[in-house]
């Protein structure tokens, strides 16, 4: 039997964040509740046909985000991540996009933006950052860049994810497996989809280290996150995080969580809320004051307006782009399809 | 189409005739079926208290329990290896994969073990699965939640694969798959969940009610029906394209073009001699799919009825489909999913196709 | 995290093996090792086209099939559980079938002999396994039957062994997870497979309770198995057992260990030979002598010879079974298949 | 045959031209593309040290390195979604599945990730994967080892799909394939690794050698090939199924039957203008393939003929195919495989059709 591994870089001595960083992290975390807030009303309101909620992760979401090292690391999302996309600066209305059902897996430029696709395949990336981060050791460079996968409390019982802890475990992949324990996957509680209750508690069967992080705490997520991407940085291997926090609001705008939880249930799992308690620990400090809040507020209201305006803007694409974005290099076959359908279309 | 005008207040029209939507016919079929057969376990994702992300199995783990109606880790090959080992055990389980797109996680357990065991076991581990996929497109769902599985399930030897089109025939099939021996893939078109229409929830031999506009008096639940009978060309069509292909024939039927709409609904066997004795007197055929046309299920049906109909045949089958691109987001999926204008087409090809 | 989770009835009060018990075990490894050298002797001289020994394997294989209890449990295993066949009873002229390709997974009754077909396809059964335990739990029985799934620590890799497990524990299914780690999966050793080093570790993670045993003894093996067994029958979800043994010959008759090992690793790697440290013990225990072991040979060649005739008997299966045996209820269009077959066939 | 007749001590005939196997042909092109492009990487269970279970990477872990060429656990979806990563991180991956039935694992990356991560980047992050897949029947091998799946990859929009089915193509479009930026199936006739044929390694561009026996000069390697040049029925094949429809030509031609052997080569893209071509002067066809029959791709070849020569044809396209069954053991494989006889029995047919 394996003694539970522990992570070889620490982190203990990295600076702490400076007030400046605290202030960047709440200013964060406060555009993301306003636009995730915003996001469920566009639905309501028929700007856009779907949205996925993220109410309550923010402090998960933002600070392994801002932890992410953007010249060098790459994340993979799944369908849940805006705050992650947020924090590190992925254009919003690219983002947005996947929700106006204008383009699957967004507009942005994942390349640039460090960001892979937007992800519907529960647990369907998670193989990739392993593929990605080997190749960061194939490529040979010092101090090299790190994957970040996301997943949920329900993907982890996906056989992928598995696969993907022993692949990375077995080839010391510079890949940290970042989960979001929201307590739900659907209408299903972790205890009934997690064997064992935990699945940081996994990765010690791999040798994998693991931490298991309060994930309504931004501050205590972005030191994990820093941590781990430093243990991956220098060639020790995979890392599996999971942040413990609740997902607040319904799986997605068609879900009806009255089916499955009762208020009450939902507030006392739900525990307190992530940006009141950060708000509540920088009045405390001396971080921040009531102005600075308020600002944060006004700037959170100013982005989703432009945000909102981005997406009205949108409109659908062309449809020739269905046909000339499936391959780089397109087929007769397809092509004659496309000249089919674009003469259809005129004549229609 | 009659079932959209049907409101709530005449849900009830007369004893053994329902009107009910698709989703109220295959929870109605679901709750029988527990009753009916002690062996009949149902279960998946959501499954249990939230009955289903579409409600099918609604209020049925609170009326039969949680031992017969439960929900499974996130995990679809989970879902269908345990299914196997069920019904090894002598149980006829009823799984459920979200959607479309995530029974590709449970292929390898599809094809080669639910397919494969009673074959394998020379008969004495038969599989009486049913496996319920809410399938097709037209929801504006987000990706991987579009998806037409149907040429893939009917390659592969050992499945059987059936497709409704109407609530009646949702109800009836779904519990006539699920009192068979062998393993039936079963596809619910969700875009038609919510359409009303008229079920003899009485008559499963039967099958005489009216259906979806449909005029067919003798089907049987085995075999293809047809939905509307017509002279000039036959449409073949499954799932949600029998509506739409009935809306078609409509319109064709103002420019004097009378057209027959068969609604195949079993995917695998097919119905070879319902397409023969169709187009054998239509002497003009339109295969209609969602799914990508290459390989699609529109060859075979095209080639089984050029197989029967070669000497008769005025044209060659037409297939009207989805194109060879992944499903698009939901502002393109008009322009991916065979529309009205696009069935015209194909009809028309077919109508003015000249030899040489 | 959880602690590491133990059996709930260590079966320390059941009682030790007879002599005669003792003596059964050893006839029937010397009856597989017979058995199994001359299949491969068989694939050579052209009597079946190929076969996957399990040379090195006996006390595994034997320790663990004597334990399961016919009338309530069932066993699902691999293509290379012919030693858990035999200590199972199961026909072999009916399981050698598989290997002479008469018909794929085997021509015994596997409902009868409490023996799922043979599977080819790498931890494919092993959900089979939770299911089939389910059932039992749904039905109510008490002292319930136990689902036995075998697989290598290669197939420890396929996302199918985590779903297994993770249903398993959340279920609390009556299942026993037993591992062979003969240190090979074709040409890749245990480490370069299996992170952490220890498919067993992993059931923790699950707070599945696991056994780690020497597979090279017979007793330790059995009475591991009856540990597990007794565990589960009681309700107390499943249990993994990981047997440490060794693949000494190759991974098939197609196989050459040649290339991916010496003679030399492959001494060091296997110890000592299960049988010969079994015949010993016997011997030094007085529970056996050499009249015993000579005729336990005796009776082996004899064994061998009515399955070698058995095998020879087979023939053939008539076509028509390739249609017939697809469904219960065979379809029109697949019997025109098999007329057509039919009149092809007679009139070429 | 030509490449059953060469021995050992012609392997080097001329400058150019060697007389390889289509193991040594497919070795020395990933040998090759190892070579010329860095960013190629070759990995799957046991392709490293022992070099695959057929040989196919032999040796290049030793030349090429650890890194380069590398083993992986045994798990078919970790293999595919890993290459997914490489891709993205500009490497070129070349996976290998052991055997056709084990891709049924990884479908669900293949499919969802493989098929589509350059439409759902739009474009930024193409997926120029090679993924090798020793498919088809004929050697007696256990369960799960003989399988054809070209009809479900085929479907699938995104990929593309090649077979060959002598050493000379194999060579070329492999490199060819690894050489492209978007995914490839790559399905090697497992039955044929071990014969000999003309390969001429220079001419990756002309492919110019007469090879299989066949006599197509000018065929390119993204289109189909004529195997055998005939007047009066086509015979459409790939893999395997080539050089026994190029068999039975022969026995045909004693007859006085001449036969044009079509060597698809592509699956997806479909060559319909050679199809159209070859059944446009012969007016007959008959499609042979191992895979089932129903939803198979002979379907789609069937339509595709039709189609394009439906008013020239003289018969309905037959299908000579494996039958709707799981691939058999051993010792009923060459009653599933479809036999010289089975092919001249549709070709029978389709000669002796009379209309009405
Ligand atoms: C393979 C697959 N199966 C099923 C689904 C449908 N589905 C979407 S989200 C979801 C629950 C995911 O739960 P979790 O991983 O905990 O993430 P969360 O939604 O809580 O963020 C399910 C079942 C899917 N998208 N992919
Ligand atoms: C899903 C799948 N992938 C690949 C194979 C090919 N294969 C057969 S046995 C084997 C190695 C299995 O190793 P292990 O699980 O350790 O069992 P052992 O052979 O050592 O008994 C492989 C790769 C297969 N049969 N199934
Ligand atoms: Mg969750
Ligand atoms: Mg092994």
């Amino acid at each position: 039997m394996t003694l539970k591994p522990v992570l070889a870089a620490l982190d203990d001595d990295a600076a702490p964040l400076t007030h400046h960083q605290l202030r960047e992290l709440y200013t964060l975390m406060a555009a993301v509740r306003h636009l995730d807030t915003a996001a469920v009303a566009w639905q309501r309101q028929g700007i856009i046909p779907g949205y996925a909620p993220e109410l309550g992760q923010e402090a998960a979401q933002v600070g392994s985000g801002y932890a992410v090292d953007r010249a060098r690391d790459f994340v993979f999302p799944t369908y849940r991540e805006m705050g992650v996309a947020r924090a590190m600066g992925v254009d919003m209305v690219g983002y947005m996009s996947t929700h106006k059902a204008t383009w699957h897996g967004g507009m942005y430029n994942p390349l640039e933006s460090r960001f892979a696709p937007i992800q519907a395949v529960v647990a369907g990336s998670v193989l990739h950052a392993v593929g990605w981060a080997h190749g960061q050791t194939l490529a040979g460079a010092q101090e090299t860049g790190v994957a970040v996968t996301y997943f949920g409390d329900g993907a982890s019982s996906q056989g992928d994810v598995h696969e993907a802890m022993n692949f990375a475990a077995v080839m010391k992949a510079p890949v940290v497996f970042f989960i979001q324990n929201n307590g739900w996957a659907i209408s299903v509680p972790t205890e009934r989809q997690v064997a064992g209750g935990s699945v940081a508690a996994r990765a010690a069967g791999y040798g994998i280290p693991s931490l298991q992080v309060d994930g309504n705490d931004v501050v205590a997520v972005f030191e994990a996150t820093r941590s781990a991407l430093a243990h991956c940085r220098s060639g020790n291997g995979p890392v599996v995080i999971e942040a413990m926090t609740y997902r607040r609001g319904p799986h997605s705008t068609a879900d009806d969580p009255g089916r499955y939880r009762t208020l009450d249930e939902e507030r006392l799992g739900a525990g307190e809320d992530p940006l009141e308690r950060f708000k509540q620990r920088l009045l405390a400090d001396g971080v921040a004051d009531e102005a600075f809040f308020a600002e944060a507020q006004r700037k959170a209201a100013e982005e989703e307006e432009t945000i909102r305006a981005g997406i009205a803007d949108l409109g659908p694409r062309p449809g020739a782009e269905m046909f000339s974005l499936v391959f780089q290099e397109p087929t007769p076959a397809l092509q004659s399809q496309a000249t089919a359908w674009r003469e259809e279309s005129e004549h229609a | 189409m009659p079932e959209t005008t049907i409101t709530e207040a005449t849900a009830t029209t007369a004893v053994g005739i329902q009107q009910l939507s698709m989703q109220q016919a295959l929870n109605r079929a679901l709750d029988e079926i527990l009753n009916e057969n002690p062996k009949t376990v149902i279960f998946g994702e959501d499954c249990g208290q939230l009955g289903g992300v579409f409600r099918i199995t609604d209020g049925l783990q609170a009326k039969h329990g949680e031992a017969r109606v439960f929900d499974t880790p996130l995990a679809e090959s989970g879902i269908l290896g345990m299914s196997v080992g069920l019904a090894m055990a002598g149980f006829h389980p009823i799984p459920e994969v979200q959607f479309d797109g995530f029974a590709y996680p449970a292929i390898n357990q599809i094809v080669c073990q639910i397919a494969r065991m009673n074959y394998r076991s020379r008969g004495t581990l038969p599989m009486p699965i049913t496996l319920r996929v809410p399938s097709f497109g037209g929801i504006r769902a987000p990706e991987h939640h579009g998806e037409s599985l149907e040429a893939l399930f009917a390659h592969v030897p050992g499945l059987k694969v059936v497709s409704p089109s109407n609530p009646h025939d949702a109800y009836h099939l779904l519990k006539y798959a699920a009192s068979r021996p062998d393993p039936v893939i079963f596809m619910e078109p969700k875009s038609r969940y919510w359409q009303k229409g008229p079920v003899d929830v009485g008559s499963a031999d039967q099958d005489t009610a009216a259906h979806d506009g449909g005029t067919d008096d003798a089907g049987s639940l085995t075999g293809a029906r047809v939905a509307r009978e017509g002279r000039h060309l036959t449409l073949v069509a499954w799932g949600a394209m029998v509506s739409r292909c009935l809306q078609v024939a409509e319109l064709a039927a103002e420019d004097g073009i009378d057209i027959e709409v068969l609604d195949l609904r079993w995917l695998k066997p097919i119905d070879a001699e319902a397409l023969a004795t169709s187009v054998g007197k239509t002497r003009r055929a339109v295969v209609v799919h969602e799914a990508p046309l290459t390989s699609g299920l529109g060859a075979e049906v095209a080639q089984l009825i050029t197989q029967s109909c070669f000497a008769t045949l005025k044209a060659p089958v037409e297939r009207v489909t989805g194109f060879d691109v992944p499903y698009p987001s939901g502002d393109l999926e008009d322009e991916y999913i065979p529309n009205i204008d696009r069935i015209l087409f194909g009809i028309q090809r077919v109508l003015e196709y000249r030899r040489g």
